[in-house]
């Protein structure tokens, strides 16, 4: 009865580069040890990862589903776990298990759609997965504006992805700031939430938003005060995991658990449940 | 039965309600059954009059409760047991809460009632009548039965320490006296069994463990602000009992880290789902400690030095005084 | 651990002993029993603490699970304390710690407090050979062992 | 429907036993618990365990998988064996449908091997209840004491066992102690039935209801202000938690053994303050959240995902264990309360 | 996570004669956190602590593993190593397989298996190691000397000597002590003032000292290097600076019936007086508690008699706020009350009399200028008894008495004895005693000379009852040698009281947080090799503070401070042990326990502000260690119950990861 893996139960991952973003984030690539890609995802899914005996941690996975040849994570140093990942060598093996949770709507709801990207600081992370989807299938979707802002320049996450690729695509604008003034920054500065009002984009489409909480709440604001419905606005939810399947409880929200229901909600599916996220 | 009756209690919260000296009380709240009283706050003499409830199975050791009470606004009125107000003064001796943010009114206690044992008496508990040295229990099937209440107490209240309250600002009734006890008598029982019975005996009762830490969670003399059990720095941190180790592990350092803390009020024994009677590895260390160091109660005095934060120069060896502590041998 | 392998197959039971000794008197005379060349069994393990007063019971408890078989801890003569009364406070510790195991049935044979000077190599070499055997007599340590630990 | 004479159920016991591994609830100085039955063990009187049956399929703890590491490398070891089939004797009607309420989780996709494992592999042999307690309100969940579910059910009067297979697996094991049993016409059975359905009335907690309850009262209740007296003394250890028969919250964590890691599941209670706790924040920070989760799981989001079946079968373990007496029925007399004044 | 780099030295043939290095160094390699691992001839040497270097270069080592001799040895050699190629000197642990290993294990197999394991408890330690830095902090170079006695004044001489300025705080309206009150000393036969005065004359003289007389420490904060201290100046209502010490007011003060206390009360003195004429400073004092002007505001006598006009009767108690770098308590001693001592007729008879009263009664400057008379009745005394041992070496269940041996009483007596027949010589006198003590240079000689030459009756035995009848006291004792009863008819009693802390040291331990035995002489901070100081860091003791002592002990240990003191005050700032307790506040519960433990009083409470995680505000008491002051036992660690409490260098996740890969 065991021929099927249980859940539980993950495979091995080799950690075959590691980038160092910012001070603080670092992007893992990692494949199976003959070198493949773990797992299929869709964008905006996760995966946990693990390393025996310091924990296990589910984090978004960064690379597009496109990229058929490895996954990537850009992962912030905040607890045990990734305190350790962020200590690892090219080489080091971990333990990983997914695809888990519910992808953004890439193939039906945002079909169509002008795509508004809203992220600030490591909460890009999970938006360059869907972004580089969208762009792969660039023909699909309308325009895409993506705002993306940090503390300073160095805290950008995927600087030269974003200026030498994302800004150079047809049809796709960039607007990037960050908090306060730095010596060779010529770009904008402020906080994203003004940012986006100062921009102030039409209605027609949908926006994405993921960051800390402030920024959420205030960028949400922003963006009702610029007439989005909540209809039209997703997020992505960072909560508690253990199981990643729905069954440990952890993330239980009201009758959802984040790992398996979530994490992309979008604003009016969030406010039936209740406020414990 | 309790020679305080509830209406006393009531008049008393009231009229310190009413004159301002307390703007809440703390007390015990009726349930469903005759054992089903909750720690609740009652704020008016209405909702006192309508819910609050005091006797039999008004065990609960209120102390603990008032770490967290007096962190908010305004005072509390509490109702304290004379066994209560050892873990109250052990609180205010580890400086966990503010004194001038409770108001205690001592109540006298004649022992709060088992109900694992009022259970065992009758099948189907429909409710409990004290008369004074006997007890009706009434079963919804079986009719009634009459028991001597005194069997029907805990090993706690069998073997009450004392009957005074070290600690009040206001007594109601006599206060009573510190009583030599024999609440000893179970751990020189242990004592007296060879190494192998012992460990039968422990292994045993500890094996039943759930690791549920209602036990920690109850005592007052664990009020740390995190439990080195919750803590995963702490290298001892677990959560799991099904290792025989571990649940050994857990309550041996439990024992020693309330050891010349505990005022011995029996609360983790009352609570345990499991009866497993762990109020007799807390006694082993009271009862080493007042051989090795000379009698000591936690909670008698407030500032008192504990045992393990004092030393004399002649101490016992440690060989010495486990030799010491089988004094049959 | 291929080692291990080697004397498990080839020799009989030895124990394995912790021995928490503080580092001015008792690590000290383990230098001194070194200096003199006084033999005791490879089954000592010796872990260096400023004081005995550092070692915490769970220390203990942390040893057994994983697989000693007795616990030693050696400290300065009480009086002699490099930090005036650490060893008293020790005392009172592992009175009661020692007593409560002993009260759970563990045998109380395999936890010992020794004093050990600086001066005193010989005391040292000598409390190590006796208290090896006194737990080698007693056998491996089955009342306080985690099971996952062992191989 | 098969026979026993009570003074013969050793024999019973003992031929169950001969094919299978037999667990049945024993008196202990703790209460009962299910034990395997060996020569000498004797079925408890007890109306019921002190914890529940759930153990058999979802453990305290059990051991996931093990991994070796070397340098970079690790090596995953699958340590999963398939179990035996074994008996449960006795099971009463409330813990029967925790096994349902704990199958909505384990073996909802993707299904849970470990659990899955053990639960095909068992036989129930459930026991209607002789004389039920003033903490049991199974009715409420729509669950009948006299007539519990399981491959077997058996009644036990003052001097025979009745039993009756309910499933295919279970007629198979009475045809194996068929040797042992006489047929019987089930007078006794139902008559045994029909005390117990008396006996039901006379519960002080017979008349409660769940109907105020269910999937769609997020809303309602979530907000209720009555959520601050019910958790206030709240202690927030796991007693509820862990000897309730269809709580299944679990942590997983690792053990390093110093030869190896030890990935082990664990129970773990929503009641604890660690239990959503993680280096970025705490979503519920205070007892009152964390107590209203556990009500809510039970009474409202259990069932908005699983047709409305509620996640409580009214067992009474949380009435009679809870070191400050509070529990799911004093939640849902007070909360149900508020809104009968509204209608 | 680390990269590790373990160095197995052979130390020639002493290591690698009974462990296999090679396999050692291989076996080590593997370990969780090693890059990099190698043996070497001598890793002490210079060639050795090259390849120490190198590596740490070559492979970014943040942690090294030295499996070698004794820590006791070696270790400060790779520390330094260490920091001289960059890393922190506490990333460097020593696995001791030399003294511990190759030189007590004959058999090579269990000796090298021993080595690894050894070795892998130290990877699992570094692997948790965090690079310390020792803290600095600034030494005000000032000391404070609390008490003026013989040891006071000893004490800050030497330190003035050496160029740093010294405060005497002394309660007293002079400074001088005990010793200002004695006689002549044993064994010398000096005048007590003739060696006394002239030392404190040199103290008011010296501009780097400064004496607070009449004044008291009320509140001392701060720790080694930074105390803060707050000295109260008690009104005398005389101007210090402005009074001659004429001594005129002292002898106009209508107000003659003051108990003299410097003559033990047995004559009297003014209300507004100097308690003798070397005082120092000699300044006039009025006592409040007789002075008719303060009580009653009748009287100004003294400020009419006063030419300088220094009398001042609105004088307030003043305080003085004082920083210092060290504090040298010297508060000294008194004898014990006699009033437990009925059996001595001490309240009954004014001729039973204290040795100290003794000393008062033959001293020139005292009541009876010299002459040996009654207290009763003035007249010559005939028969003298002398009682050793009052109060001193009682058993511990005696509730009167000190278990201690005063120390002194066995000299003195043998002085007194002897000065008395050497000025009377037709009194008889009689020293009952337990044993006599006279360890010490020319004490014995001094004893002998006392019974030999001068003819003291020494009477082994105790005196069991004095009883004053008529002129008389009749003295019931035991001669245990020659096993009688004794029937004595004296004239005199004098009784050698034991001598005890004076009664304000205890407040003064307790604002010092330094330790005191049961008896309130202060604790030494080790018993044999740091006899001056006291655990509380920056707290020395100088004189009978710390135990009963002589006057050649006093001084001798009063210099031993005072050089303690200059080596603490030479340097500009102190560079502490790094490996100190410190608390995770957030997991503090305030209880004190670990306060209660600490040998050294580095552990204060503070209440403090602290968000919690619900983004409430409340104020939390905590423990906060004083890095200076902590030594690093760990005391408070095991102390602590929530485990907030950990030390730096030997935490418990460290020590707990030895005895894992020590029991794998």
């Amino acid at each position: 009865m065991f021929e099927l893996n249980d859940p539980l139960i993950p495979v091995i991952g080799e950690v075959t580069d590691i980038r160092i973003d910012t001070p603080d984030i670092k992007t893992f690539r990692v494949v199976t040890p003959d070198g493949k890609k773990a797992f299929a995802h869709r964008p905006g899914q996760c995966a946990m990862l693990s390393m025996p005996g310091v924990g296990e941690a589910m984090f978004s996975i960064t690379s597009s589903p496109t990229n058929t040849e490895y996954m990537e994570f850009s992962i912030k140093k905040c607890g045990c776990v990734t305190e350790w990942l962020h200590s690892m060598e090219v080489g080091q093996q971990i333990t990983i298990r997914g695809p888990y949770g519910k992808p953004f709507p890439v193939d039906d709801e945002f079909v169509g759609k002008n795509l508004l990207f809203i992220a600030g600081g490591v909460g890009l992370a999970p938006l360059r997965s869907v972004i580089n989807y969208c762009r792969h299938y660039r023909d699909r979707y309308g325009k895409i504006d993506i705002v993306y802002g940090s503390r300073s320049k160095d805290d950008l996450l995927d600087y030269n992805e974003i200026i030498s690729e994302w800004a150079n695509d047809a049809g796709v604008n960039v607007h990037l700031t960050i908090d306060r003034e730095q010596e060779g920054w010529d770009g904008h500065v402020g906080f994203v939430p003004n940012y986006v009002k100062e921009l102030g984009f039409d209605t027609d489409k949908i926006a994405v938003l993921c960051g800390p909480p402030i920024m959420i709440k205030f960028t949400l604001n922003g963006l009702y005060e610029l007439g989005f419905d909540k209809t039209q606005i997703y997020t992505t939810l960072e909560l508690r995991m253990k199981c990643g399947i729905g069954k440990c409880g952890r993330c239980n929200v009201g009758s959802k658990y984040v790992c398996k229901d979530g994490p992309v909600f979008r604003f009016d599916q969030l406010d039936e449940l209740p406020d414990e996220y | 039965m309790q020679a305080v009756t509830r209406e006393i209690l009531i008049n008393k919260a009231a009229e310190l309600l009413g004159n301002g000296t307390v703007d809440r009380v703390f007390g015990w709240k009726k349930g469903e059954f005759s054992y089903d009283v909750t720690p609740a706050l009652f704020t008016t003499r209405e909702a006192m009059d309508a819910d609050f409830v005091f006797g039999d199975f008004c065990g609960a050791n209120f102390s603990k409760y008032l770490v967290a009470e007096t962190r908010k606004e305004g005072k509390v009125l509490v109702f304290l047991k004379p066994c209560d107000t050892y873990s109250f003064n052990q609180l205010l001796t580890e400086h966990r809460f503010d004194r001038e943010k409770v108001y205690v009114v001592g109540i006298p206690c004649s022992g709060m009632l088992d109900t694992v044992k009022i259970k065992a008496v009758a099948e189907g508990i429909a409710s409990v009548e004290d008369n004074g040295d006997r007890v009706t229990v009434h079963s919804l099937f079986d009719g009634d039965v009459t028991v001597s209440r005194n069997d029907m107490l805990p090993d706690r209240c069998k073997n009450c320490k004392s009957k005074k309250h070290v600690a009040y600002d206001e007594l109601i009734g006599e206060d009573g006296e510190v009583i030599d006890s024999g609440r000893f008598d179970e751990v020189e029982k242990l004592e007296k069994m060879t190494p192998d019975e012992r460990f039968a005996f422990w292994q045993n009762e500890l094996s039943r463990c759930i690791r549920c830490n209602a036990c920690r969670d109850v005592c007052p003399a664990c009020t740390c602000e995190k439990c080195v059990f919750d803590n995963p720095d702490s290298g001892v941190e677990n959560k799991a009992a099904a290792n025989s180790f571990e649940e050994k592990m857990f309550h041996i350092i439990r024992a020693f880290h309330v050891a010349g803390r505990c005022t011995d009020c029996g609360e983790c024994s009352r609570v345990c789902p499991q009866h497993i009677p762990l109020h007799l590895l807390n006694r082993k260390f009271i009862k080493d400690i007042n051989e090795f160091y000379g009698d000591y109660q936690a909670g008698a005095e407030v500032g008192s030095r504990a045992p393990l934060v004092n030393y004399t120069a002649d101490d016992p060896e440690p060989a010495e005084a486990v030799e010491r502590s089988h004094h049959d041998a | 651990m291929s080692m291990k392998n080697i004397e498990n197959n080839n020799e009989t039971y030895r124990p394995l002993i912790v021995a928490f000794c503080c580092n001015w008197c008792s690590y000290a005379g383990a230098d001194l029993a070194g200096n003199n060349r006084l033999a005791y069994p490879a089954d000592v393990k010796i872990i260096r603490v400023p004081c005995s007063c550092r070692v915490n019971p769970t220390f203990i408890l942390r040893a057994f699970q994983r697989g000693a078989d007795g616990v030693i801890i050696c400290g300065c003569h009480p009086g002699d304390c490099h930090y005036t009364s650490g060893n008293y406070y020790t005392r009172r510790r592992m009175s009661l710690m020692f007593s409560m195991l002993d009260y759970l049935g563990i045998e109380r044979e395999r936890t010992r407090v020794e004093w050990v000077s600086a001066a005193e190599g010989a005391k040292f070499a000598a409390t190590m050979n006796d208290f090896c055997e006194t737990v080698a007599k007693l056998g491996k340590n089955k009342r306080l062992e985690d099971l996952r630990c062992k191989q | 429907m098969r026979k026993i004479s009570l003074d013969r159920i050793n024999d019973l016991f003992a031929a169950i036993a001969a094919e299978f591994r037999l667990y049945l609830p024993v008196d202990t100085n703790g209460g009962a618990r299910y034990e395997e039955w060996a020569e000498g063990k004797i079925l408890s009187d007890e109306l019921n365990t002190v914890r529940s049956a759930k153990d058999f399929f979802f453990p305290q703890t059990e051991n996931l998988m093990d991994f070796k590491t070397e340098g970079k490398k690790i090596e995953i070891v699958d340590t999963r064996s398939e179990t035996e089939d074994f008996v449960i004797f006795g099971v009463k009607a409330c813990d029967v449908r925790s096994f349902d309420v704990l199958d909505r989780v384990f073996l909802a996709e993707p299904q849970d091997s470990f659990y899955k494992n053990r639960r095909e592999h068992s036989l129930i042999l459930s026991m209607a209840c002789a004389k039920p307690h003033e903490t049991c309100f199974c009715t409420t969940f729509g669950i009948d004491p006299s007539a519990p579910m399981g491959d077997i059910v058996c009644y036990k009067t003052e001097d025979a066992l009745y039993m009756d297979a309910k499933t295919e697996k279970g007629a198979a094991l009475l045809k194996k102690i068929e040797s042992i049993t006489v047929e019987d016409n089930g007078e006794a059975a139902e008559k045994q039935k029909k005390v117990i359905r008396e006996r039901l009335e006379k519960l002080p907690l017979h008349n409660l209801t769940a109907d105020r309850f269910g999937g769609d009262k997020t809303a309602e209740f979530f907000k209720a202000p009555e959520w601050k007296e019910l958790s206030a003394s709240c202690l927030g250890c796991g007693t509820c938690t862990f000897v309730c028969p269809t709580c299944q919250c679990y942590d997983i964590k690792d053990f390093n053994t110093g030869h190896g890691i030890k990935r082990f599941r664990c129970w773990d209670s929503c009641m604890y303050s660690e239990f959503t706790k993680m280096s970025a924040g705490q979503p519920r920070l205070t007892q009152l959240e964390r107590f209203r989760q556990r009500f809510m799981h039970k009474l409202v989001y259990f069932p908005a995902n699983n047709d409305g079946m509620f996640a409580c079968v009214g067992c009474g373990r949380c009435l009679s264990k809870c070191p400050i007496q509070m529990n799911i029925v004093k939640v849902m007399k007070t909360l149900g309360k508020g809104e009968e004044k509204n209608v | 996570m680390q990269r590790i780099g373990v160095f197995v030295c052979h130390c020639g043939t002493n290591i690698a004669g009974t462990v296999d290095v090679a396999a050692v160094s291989e076996s080590l390699g593997k370990e969780q956190g090693v890059v990099f691992s190698t043996h070497y001839q001598y890793m002490c040497s210079q060639a050795g602590q090259d390849i120490i270097k190198n590596a740490i270069a070559e492979y970014k080592l943040t942690g090294i593993v030295v499996c070698s001799c004794s820590p006791r040895m070696h270790e400060t050699t790779f520390r330094k190593t260490a920091a001289a190629a960059g890393i922190n000197p506490y990333m460097v642990e020593i696995a001791n397989i030399r003294e511990q290993c190759s030189w007590v294990h004959k058999d090579t197999i269990s000796g090298t298996e021993k080595a690894i394991i050894l070795g892998k408890a130290a990877v699992a330690k570094v692997n948790l190691n965090a690079p310390l830095t020792p803290g600095e902090t600034p030494v005000t170079k000032r000391a404070l000397v609390i008490g003026g006695g013989i040891a006071g004044i000893q004490t800050a001489l030497d330190i003035a000597d050496a160029g740093f300025p010294v405060d005497i705080v002394e309660k007293k309206p002079t400074i001088g002590g005990k010793m200002a009150q004695l006689d002549k000393t044993f064994p010398t036969l000096d005048c007590a003032a003739c060696i006394l005065t002239p030392k404190m004359v040199d103290v008011a003289q010296n501009d780097k000292i400064r004496i607070f007389s009449y004044s008291e420490v009320t509140s001392v904060k701060g720790f080694v290097g930074n105390f803060d201290v707050t000295i109260k100046r008690k009104a005398r209502y005389v101007k210090e600076d402005v009074c001659t010490g004429c001594g005129a007011c002292t002898e106009k003060c209508p107000q003659k019936k003051v108990p003299n206390e410097f003559n033990l009360g047995m004559d009297n003195r003014r209300a507004i007086y100097i308690p003798f004429a070397q005082a120092v400073p000699k300044v006039a004092t009025i006592d409040p508690d007789y002075c008719m002007m303060l009580k009653t505001g009748k009287c100004g006598v003294c400020s009419k008699v006063c030419t300088a006009g220094a009398i001042d009767y609105k004088a307030k108690d003043e305080y003085v706020e004082e920083k210092y770098g060290a504090i040298v308590v010297a508060t000294g001693f008194n004898p014990i009350s006699m009033d437990k001592f009925d059996e001595f007729a001490y309240s009954q008879s004014k001729d039973v009399i204290t040795s100290l009263e003794f000393e008062r009664l033959t001293n020139a400057a005292g009541p009876t200028q010299g002459k040996l008379l009654r207290p009763s009745d003035g007249e010559h005394p005939h028969t003298i008894v002398f009682v050793q041992c009052v109060g001193s070496r009682c058993d511990s269940c005696s509730e009167k008495g000190k278990e201690y041996c005063s120390k002194i009483c066995c000299m003195y007596t043998a002085k007194h004895a002897m000065l008395t027949r050497d000025k009377y010589p037709d009194t008889d006198v009689y020293v009952f005693y337990i044993d006599v003590r006279t360890p010490g240079k020319n004490f014995d000689e001094f004893y002998r000379r006392a019974v030999e030459e001068y003819g003291v009756h020494y009477i082994k035995g105790m005196v069991g009852k004095v009883s004053p009848e008529g002129k008389k006291l009749m003295v019931q004792a035991s001669d245990l040698i020659a096993g009688k009863q004794l029937h004595i008819e004296a004239d005199l009693v004098v009784l050698a009281a034991a001598i005890e802390p004076d009664k304000s040291a205890r407040p003064l331990a307790t604002m010092l947080t330094a330790s005191m035995d049961t008896n309130d002489f202060f604790t030494e901070a080790h018993p044999k090799l740091r006899p001056v100081e006291s655990p509380t860091a920056g707290v020395f003791l100088s004189g009978a503070c710390q135990g009963p002592k002589d006057i050649p002990e006093t001084v001798s240990q009063a210099g031993a401070a005072a050089a303690k003191v200059i080596g603490l005050l030479c340097k500009d700032k102190l560079t502490g042990n790094p490996c100190v307790a410190h608390s995770d506040e957030m997991m503090c519960n305030g209880c004190s326990t670990c306060e209660k433990v600490c040998p050294y009083g580095a552990i204060t409470y503070v209440d403090k502000e602290f968000r919690m995680p619900d983004r409430t505000t409340r104020v939390r008491r905590v423990a906060q260690v004083n890095e200076a002051v902590c030594q690093g036992c760990g005391c408070c660690t095991v102390a602590c119950p929530s485990g907030a409490m950990d030390l730096k260098g030997f935490a418990g996740k460290q020590i707990m990861a030895e005895v894992d890969a020590i029991c794998r």
